[in-house]
């Protein structure tokens, strides 16, 4: 997919919107559908898109491993953090009425927060699990585990035309020697 | 008019999960599972759950597609035959038959007289305005009057992100990389 | 004077959903009928410009306060952005993976599949 | 003919597109037929939540129109980078049998 210019500049347009309309969700989520756990999800396709489109090292360089299980943790951490905060001002856990001058504006301001939290952590374990998963075979291959099934010579001579029914149109005889082709390139 | 499309929506969910199961190919069961989250969303839409809907549409349908596909190419394309054992079937049907009995005697759908209605439900309604300010009485509720329990959710996500990556990524394995395959440096922490 | 402003607001507004809605059935129609994968596509370009873009304009126009009209403006281009893409990325795909478009038969012969 | 028929009279439009476009999605021979009758199906989805939205008088549903849009768009790449690569990743996949 890196190599179609089209759908790189597509992509290139499209991931800031992505993340700003998140934000939107985010912080629109006292007036009208959304928040944090929405908006979390919205944020990690931005960079799913991002891996998907130019690829996992490319994705896993914006957002590296150690700073993405740090944001997880950051995540949990200024919602709880937001309740100490209400603790030491004289309330009780969680309790945003302390939390500054009058009562209303104590409630915005640690919805806003915790709403953040909520984002963070979501948004970090999404694209944690992301490149968890799709980046598994180049985790085996560093490691040089077999991986569960690795019959990688027997099914090589039979290269299936596609995935959905085996309708063998007239043109897909054409489609098994480019399949094989392209399946014997990419091993 | 309200009704038939409840009921046009209840029947396509029930055909799609009918073909999900069915289906042996894993990335058609994926995609149907994709469908499925949109059909739900729509409904959650036109049962005024607006909440409810956002969030199916951005997890069902968006992300639990994606990281379905990403794990794809790590198990063979086609679900394994078993044969279906009668005991585990006789279990399944008995508890469906129980949840069936239960739904019996549950309270008509949105009667307002209900317990649940009438314990908390109206001072949330009625005073969230004054107490809390924000005009979204779910965000409200959610993150105010529940944040306690909100905050024992967000620790289970963390909980749980942190289990998948223990078990994917080997820290528990003992580390077989000897010399450094890339010249770059060896990702010890490959998440 | 704003009375008739706001009758022809509507007026436009109805004709555009109204045409909207045919070219979403055409588009769809077309999908069924045409011939190959890249024939289809022209059916479902049909459905998004044609369609959503009429659609969108009718609610556009039927929008009560502007907050509702920036996020059907937003909707709008959107599609615009991502449809030509989406149908861009699947002729990709099925070129790459060799499905060979159906050409013009009375200009030339149609190739033989041996010397395909 | 006021505003509130011409929505419902687009609604029953764009069913009538859902029920084309999955015929399509049944017969389709090749897979991306497939792929394209359901992208096409996502945008009549985006549709039918906008105009339904208009039609109860509740703007709220244009965020979730929104969003599937933007999910739609995902889903088909990432679909299209499987069919093509076999996986999501950088690495062609370890299991060969017919990714």
């Amino acid at each position: 997919m890196q190599d179609d210019p089209v759908i790189r500049v597509v992509t290139k347009v499209l991931t800031p919107a992505i993340m700003l309309f998140a934000l939107y969700v985010q912080f629109h989520g006292d007036y009208g559908p959304g928040g944090g756990f929405q908006a979390g999800v919205i944020f990690a396709s931005a960079f799913i898109l991002n891996a998907i489109v130019f690829g996992m090292n490319r994705g896993r360089h914006v957002w590296p491993a150690k700073f993405n299980l740090q944001c997880i943790a950051l995540g949990v951490i200024l919602y709880g953090g937001t309740g100490i905060a209400s603790l030491f001002m004289g309330g009780n856990f969680l309790d945003y009425n302390v939390l500054s001058n009058d009562p209303i504006a104590g409630q915005h301001l640690g919805i806003l927060l915790i709403e953040f939290g909520v984002g963070l952590t979501v948004a970090s374990v999404m694209v944690g699990l992301f490149f968890a998963f799709a980046n598994r075979t180049q985790h085996l291959r560093l490691l040089d585990l077999p991986s569960s099934s690795d019959d990688g010579t027997s099914s090589k001579d039979k290269p299936k035309a596609n995935a959905k029914p085996k309708a063998k149109a007239k043109t897909n005889t054409k489609t098994n020697g480019a399949k094989a082709k392209q399946v014997s390139t990419a091993k | 008019m309200e009704f038939w499309i409840n009921a046009a929506l209840a029947i396509i969910l029930t055909v799609i999960g009918i073909m999900a199961v069915s289906q042996h190919r894993l990335f058609a069961v994926i995609i149907l599972s994709g469908a499925y989250s949109l059909v739900a969303a729509t409904w959650f839409v036109v049962l005024d759950a607006v909440d409810v809907a956002f969030t199916e549409a951005a997890v069902g349908a968006g992300v639990s597609t994606v990281l379905a596909l990403g794990t794809l190419s790590m198990v063979p394309g086609k679900e394994k035959k078993r044969p279906v054992e009668a005991l585990p079937l006789s279990l399944a049907i008995a508890t469906g038959m129980l949840l069936l009995l239960a739904v019996a005697d549950m309270p008509q759908f949105g009667s307002p007289d209900t317990p649940v209605q009438q314990h908390v439900g109206p001072h949330y309604i009625t005073q969230s305005e004054k107490e809390i300010g924000v005009p979204n009485i779910v965000t409200s509720v959610l993150s105010s009057y529940r944040g306690f329990d909100t905050f024992g959710e967000t620790a289970v996500i963390f909980t749980a992100a942190i289990a998948v990556f223990l078990i994917l990524t080997g820290w528990t394995r003992k580390k077989i990389i000897t010399k450094p395959k890339s010249k770059t440096k060896s990702p010890e922490l490959d998440v | 004077m704003s009375e008739l402003f706001d009758f022809l607001v509507t007026a436009i507004a109805i004709i555009s959903l109204c045409l909207g809605s045919l070219g979403v059935v055409l588009g769809a129609l077309g999908l069924i009928r045409l011939g190959d994968v890249y024939q289809r596509m022209h059916g479902a370009g049909i459905v998004d410009t044609g369609g959503a873009g009429l659609i969108l304009f009718g609610l556009l126009l039927l929008s009560p306060d502007w907050t509702v009209a920036v996020r059907v403006a937003l909707i709008g281009m959107l599609i615009v952005f991502t449809s030509p893409t989406a149908t861009h990325a699947i002729a990709r795909a099925a070129t790459l993976a060799g499905i060979e478009p159906i050409l013009a038969r009375r200009s030339r012969k149609k190739p033989q599949k041996d010397d395909a | 003919m006021e505003p509130q028929t011409a929505l419902i009279v687009t609604l029953a439009a764009l069913a009538i597109g859902v029920f084309f476009a999955f015929i399509r999605a049944t017969l389709g021979p090749t897979a991306f037929d497939r792929v394209l009758a359901v992208n096409t199906i996502g945008t009549i989805a985006v549709l039918v939540i906008s105009v339904h939205g208009f039609w109860a008088g509740r703007p709220e549903f244009l965020d979730i129109a929104l969003l599937y849009a933007l999910i739609n768009f995902i889903g088909t790449i990432a679909v299209l980078k499987f069919f093509r690569f076999g996986t999501l990743g950088d690495h062609p996949p370890r299991h060969k049998e017919d990714a």
